[in-house]
């Protein structure tokens, strides 16, 4: 009861207040696909209000077999634009559709701000039509990754993918810079192909890969022996058996404490630590250690997905009501910084292949935290020029 | 032996007609500058209120000092030029000039205000 | 006069549903007429090819044929290769149906010769031959190409030098057929040039059906041995028949693409025959036969239902994440209801001629539940 | 000698003894790619276990002449149900398996009623309409897992604080209960799920001790022959539903034994792609989409699972880069392919 009156006298203060004329449309996936995406729009909702109640945030959601809707896609994004008041749309992650249905939104709504939170399609394609992108930074995480490995003491270095997610671009090339740091460090660097989830033998079936193989990589390889994989439903399996059986684990491919660990390891959440990330992070903190994954395995302290959908959110408000710029890097970290209290960032730029610096797409990264042992440093890490080249 | 005649001969005509569609279609870069060029020892200074339109493109402004890119497809193109003098008179140049498959364009505007033959490079272009 | 009534609504069950849902629905989704409009126009210019090529498998009896992917799969090819040597326009758009039409003949070929031997499963075959080829399709465009067939486009191409990127940007040819011959009523666009295509699609259907060949696949689809018997080559006929068909949905992805403006290189195909195939049952087609009104009120009712649903189903429950479920759940569901459906009518129409044929004999007729 | 071996082959048809010899070399390259044999040896039983009984649930519907069951996923709902039903009320061990399964068998028959009525309805047309039942099955749980008032802490999502997770462990509770039950273990690597695999027999012990009951007689007829089974005084319609509700059941149960295994329950779209690989495997065991037996199963599951398991892992070690998965989809799905269409012809030259 208390929450409703909370709530409503917090509608109430925005209408007021803001007199809020304009609407922001979110696109999100699913609760099933990406959960923390979804819950940075609920946290917006929470602040701002949905438009049917009074509020100014549109919040819709795209299929969960989004790499074959394209279509659904396309039409949940335009289908934003048909609101006279919609000034500004998110979409977090911007799955491939995205930039078609943003050319249709500019043919018919010039005015209106669109924002790729991390873009699947192709880079450049992806900053021709937005007004800002933002990424995960995968070209200097490709160091970083295998560079806090090294620093744990990690002497083999294994990449789990699939066929359909090496032909993105910075998949692809964070592998490749992967493996010449695992080089350049002296550390063995294995490409491991597994099923993807998507195929005909689906999400079960992946994992079960994953299940079975992990112990077997660990005795070839030796225990310490760091594991990454790009795609998400393959983490889970993977975490829980890295906490059985040894081996490290820096982070996740959008790493987040809700990304794998709860559902690898049967975490159990009280009610008071529900959207609270401190919280969480501790929870799951205590859990890893008492599985005995001290100083293994690791993650980023606040969810990339969360935290992009809702500062993005809050970023285009804050343009839209004038008080900062669409492509200003450090507004944009403010608005980082508002759902991320106390976590270190750091960012760059996107070079094309023609060496333009695209200043509208931002790749961003958070500081490594290992459970057992704090922060690692790596945004105060200097990732070697070299890297930067790696095609 | 007629029929295997007939269907070579389609054969034929079809690939021919896809080299005909090859060539209409094939996109061709055109870079236009608005640039200060030295030719020939002569300094051709860049231009204020400059817009221009290839094909039939919008009309793109294009500032001193900056290079813009078009891309436009098949053989024959034409090049349109308006440039907004200090006094309000307008000037419009039009140019054609056309493209051999693998070739991009770089137009230079100062070249070509000042009517000079080179206004116009033809490189040859890989993607 | 009750008996009317009732046998109208028997056979039209299908579309009263949809027309029923649409009606509580669209309101709910908050969505203007404009707008829906003109997302209908969209989506009956983009689909209707893919759809129709299904229809020639049917007069052959070989079900609904899922191997349209292949075709599919074919004309994404001419697609790149277009988009490699950077051919824009309509120009590019037909080059690259060129380009399709053999590969679509080899793999309808081979799907043809595979079907042949797998007679009264085809549905499950094409669905499983689809998987196949599409792993055959991923060893080509992400291992072969930029290795052993020549890519050079940057834009295309990997940065590790060889394979297809994930998304193509085919902004190259973006829209040229829909915008070729533009027509603008009000606020909504019109893609006549896309239109006229499926008209030529439509009586080229039309006249194939009367040409020997179709009245040899209609034989075929009735009886394949009686067709056998009167010296009808079977196993030719039947290849021949998913030949055009996998011709057909190789230009009808074209003209897909071109709409949509980008391609997922190793997704864009995968769903073709799942969506095509429901658009084409909810119009009241069946496995055995299918028309060409089915086609269209079916691909008008099936993405009537994929637009409004998600955000009625948001507004009406209050999330944003029930949305998409309630969508799934309400175009499968209405599917199979739909199919469902159809089935009993027929059922009942047998029936009904059943016991007509049965008074008419004089014969006592206990009516058969 | 020569005759009994003709008759061999003539039972187990050409596709299943080339598929088995494919898997077999599998097994042989495993020592020269630097793979353990026992240890794949174990995967592939384990993951013969976990599926078997999802597979076994295809034979009364194929049987009663419905089809192939490509609805699974409707039975495997049920499961997820009782799945998830047991973890609230926190049952452990062998205890919780059970109320799992005690719990789904009620929705599995209610779901399974009503599927096979639609299905009685659409005679000629089954598998089609059974795919979009799966589907839209998937999906309306979907909506349910997320709005049903479960509460345990174990289950729920860590930020939102309500429904379900797309992944629970079912660590704490049944983990590997039937696996570890009489569990045999032969060295470091090699290991027999005893319990998982009597389970498996004791399901078919009790299909094949229905088939041999009135009712279950009565079923074969139907599958056999409508008409004809009619004309003998036969309910066509309650047998068909019969079968139905019971290969639901059966989904049910399966699901639950493969999720003891797996370790995992996964809700949302993991029922989604259930039904594709069952249906595959018990084609490759040689069924039709009019006969199966329990041999069927046998056979198309060890097959199915084993190329399966042994393919990636086998390729990963020869040629290590992510090109393995493409090459899995050609070999498997090729297999597959082979397996259909050589049934079908080899039935055409014997009637």
């Amino acid at each position: 009861m208390k929450k409703v009156i909370l709530m409503i006298s917090l509608l109430t203060l925005c209408i007021f207040v803001l007199g809020a004329n304009f609407h922001i449309g979110i696109v999100t996936g699913t609760v099933s696909q990406s959960e923390d995406d979804l819950r940075g729009a609920e946290q917006l909702i929470k602040e701002y209000g949905e438009v049917a109640n009074g509020g100014i945030i549109q919040h819709v959601t795209y299929p969960d077999q989004f790499m074959q809707e394209m279509e659904t896609t396309i039409a949940q994004i335009v289908g934003l634009s048909d609101d006279p008041l919609m000034k500004a749309i998110v979409v977090n992650q911007a799955v491939p559709g995205t930039v078609e249905a943003f050319r249709r939104i500019r043919e018919r709504r010039p005015d209106i701000l669109l924002i790729a939170g991390n873009p699947h399609e192709d880079p450049g394609m992806i900053a021709d039509v937005s007004d800002l992108a933002i990424t995960p930074d995968n070209v200097a995480r490709g160091y970083l990754i295998v560079k806090a490995a090294n620093m744990l003491g990690a002497d083999t270095f294994v990449h789990i993918s699939f066929p359909r997610h090496m032909s993105y671009e910075l998949l692809s090339r964070r592998r490749d810079i992967m493996r010449e740091t695992a080089k350049d460090l002296g550390m063995k660097f294995v490409d491991m192909g597994s099923p993807d989830p998507t195929s005909d033998i689906g999400i079960a079936g992946a994992q079960q890969f994953i299940l079975e193989q992990v112990p077997t990589w660990l005795e070839t390889y030796g225990k310490n022996t760091a594991f990454f994989c790009t795609n998400d439903a393959h983490t889970e399996p993977l975490l829980k058996r890295i906490a059985e059986l040894g081996g490290y684990f820096i982070e996740a491919d959008l790493p987040s404490p809700t990304m794998g660990y709860p559902g690898a390891l049967g975490i159990v959440f009280t009610e008071n630590e529900k959207g609270n990330w401190p919280a969480i992070m501790k929870k799951v903190e205590s859990e890893v250690i008492r599985r005995g994954g001290k100083g293994r395995m690791g993650t980023w302290a606040f969810s990339f997905g969360f935290s992009t959908t809702a500062a993005l959110g809050e970023h285009a408000k804050r343009v839209i009501e004038g008080y900062s710029d669409i492509t200003d890097f450090d507004s944009v970290m403010e608005s980082y910084e508002k759902y991320t209290p106390g976590a270190g960032w750091n960012g760059s730029y996107y070079v094309d292949a023609n060496g333009v610096d695209r200043e509208n797409f931002i790749l961003v990264y958070q500081d490594t935290y290992v459970f057992g042992k704090g922060y690692m440093g790596m945004t105060s890490i200097e990732v070697p020029e070299k890297y930067f080249d790696i095609q | 032996m007629k029929k295997n005649l007939i269907r070579t001969a389609l054969l034929l005509l079809l690939i021919i007609f896809s080299f005909f569609l090859y060539s209409t279609g094939k996109i061709h870069y055109v870079f236009i500058d608005n640039k200060t060029v030295t030719s020939e020892d002569k300094t051709f200074s860049a231009l204020d209120n400059v817009s221009v339109f290839v094909d039939k493109e919008d009309s793109v402004v294009i500032k001193k000092r900056i290079r813009k890119q078009f891309s436009v497809s098949g053989k024959n193109h034409k090049i349109t030029v308006t440039i907004k003098d200090n006094d309000g008179t307008e000037i419009l140049i039009e140019k054609k000039f056309s493209l051999k498959l693998s070739e991009k364009a770089i137009i230079s505007i100062p070249l070509l205000y000042a009517g000079e033959e080179n206004w116009i490079e033809k490189e040859k272009f890989n993607p | 006069m009750n008996k009317n009534l009732k046998k109208f609504l028997i056979n039209n069950a299908v579309p009263i549903i949809f027309i029923v849902f649409s009606i509580m629905a669209i309101p709910v989704s908050g969505f203007s007429s404009d707008y829906l409009i003109q997302e209908m126009i969209i989506r009956l210019g983009r689909n209707s090819f893919l759809v129709l090529s299904l229809l020639i498998p049917i007069i052959a009896g070989m079900g609904l044929n899922f191997g349209i992917v292949l075709g599919a799969m074919a004309g994404q090819i001419g697609l790149i290769f277009i988009t490699d040597w950077q051919v824009a326009g309509v120009s590019g758009m037909i080059l690259a149906m060129i380009i399709s039409t053999p590969i679509a003949i080899i793999l309808g070929t081979l799907g043809g010769l595979v079907l042949n031997k797998a007679k009264g499963r085809e549905m499950v075959t094409s669905y499983i031959l689809g998987f196949f080829i599409n792993g055959v399709y991923q060893l080509i465009v992400l291992y072969g190409m930029g290795k052993i067939i020549p890519i050079t486009n940057k834009s295309i191409l990997l940065p590790r030098g060889y394979g297809i990127r994930n998304a193509i940007d085919l902004n190259n040819i973006r829209r040229v057929l829909d915008d070729l011959i533009p027509l603008k009523i009000g606020n909504i666009s019109v893609p006549v040039a896309t239109f006229i295509l499926i008209a030529l699609l439509c009586l080229f259907i039309i006249w194939f059906r009367k040409t020997k060949l179709g009245q040899d696949m209609r034989a075929i689809g009735q009886d394949m041995e009686v067709a056998r018997s009167s010296g009808i080559n079977v196993e030719k006929t039947r290849i021949i028949s998913i030949i055009i068909s996998t011709i057909l949905a190789s230009y009808g992805q074209i003209i897909f693409l071109q709409n949509i403006g980008t391609m997922n290189t190793y997704n864009s195909h995968e769903q073709i025959g799942m969506f095509s195939i429901a658009a084409l049952l909810i119009g009241g087609a069946s496995v055995i036969k299918a028309t060409i009104p089915n086609a269209f009120v079916g691909i008008i009712l099936f993405h009537l239902m994929f637009v409004v649903s998600p955000r009625a189903g948001k507004e009406l429950i209050g999330q944003a994440q029930i949305g998409e479920y309630f969508r799934v759940f309400i175009s499968y569901g209405i599917i199979a209801l739909s199919l469902a459906l159809h089935s009993w009518k027929e059922l009942k129409e047998k029936e009904r001629n059943r016991t007509a044929l049965r008074e008419s004999l004089q014969k006592d007729g206990k009516v058969e539940s | 000698m020569k005759a009994k071996f003709a008759e061999f082959i003539e039972n187990a048809g050409w596709p299943r003894i080339i598929i088995g010899l494919f898997l077999l070399s599998l097994f042989i390259m495993t020592p020269f790619v630097g793979l353990r044999i026992d240890n794949s040896l174990t995967d592939v039983i384990v993951r013969f276990g976990m599926n078997s009984v999802l597979v076994l649930s295809m034979v009364p519907m194929v049987q009663a002449g419905t089809g192939l069951n490509f609805g699974l996923p409707l039975g495997v709902v049920a499961g997820l149900i009782g799945a998830v039903t047991s973890i609230e009320i926190g049952t452990k061990g062998f205890l919780g398996f059970l109320t799992a399964i005690l719990i789904a068998i009620p929705f599995a028959a209610i779901f399974g009623y009503g599927y096979g009525k639609l299905l009685n309805k659409v005679k000629g047309g089954e598998m089609m309409i059974a795919t979009y039942v799966g589907f839209s099955s998937v999906a309306f749980m979907s909506i349910l897992w997320l709005i049903l008032p479960y509460k345990s802490p174990d289950m729920i999502w860590a930020y939102g604080g309500s429904g379900l997770r797309t992944t629970i462990s079912v660590e704490n509770y049944w983990f590997n209960v039937l696996n570890d039950f009489l569990k045999i273990k032969i060295g470091s690597h090699f290991e027999i799920p005893t319990g998982m695999i009597l389970f498996f027999a004791l399901m078919c012990l009790i299909v094949w001790l229905f088939f041999r009951t009135k009712t279950g007689t009565a079923i074969t007829a139907v599958g056999a022959n409508q008409d004809f089974a009619r004309a003998a005084g036969i309910n066509v319609d309650k047998m068909r539903t019969i079968s139905v509700v019971f290969s639901t059941i059966l989904a049910a149960v399966g699901i639950v034994v493969y999720q003891q295994s797996f370790g995992f329950i996964q809700l949302y779209l993991g029922p989604f792609y259930m039904a594709f690989p069952t249906v595959a495997a018990i084609l490759l065991g040689g069924a039709s989409v009019h006969k199966a037996t329990i041999t069927n199963v046998l056979i198309g599951t060890f097959l199915f699972q084993g190329i399966l398991t042994m393919t990636p892992s086998v390729i990963n070690n020869i040629i290590q880069t992510d090109m393995s998965e493409t090459i899995r989809i050609i070999v498997s799905n090729g297999m597959i392919l082979y397996a259909l269409t050589r049934t079908v012809k080899a039935k055409k030259v014997k009637s």
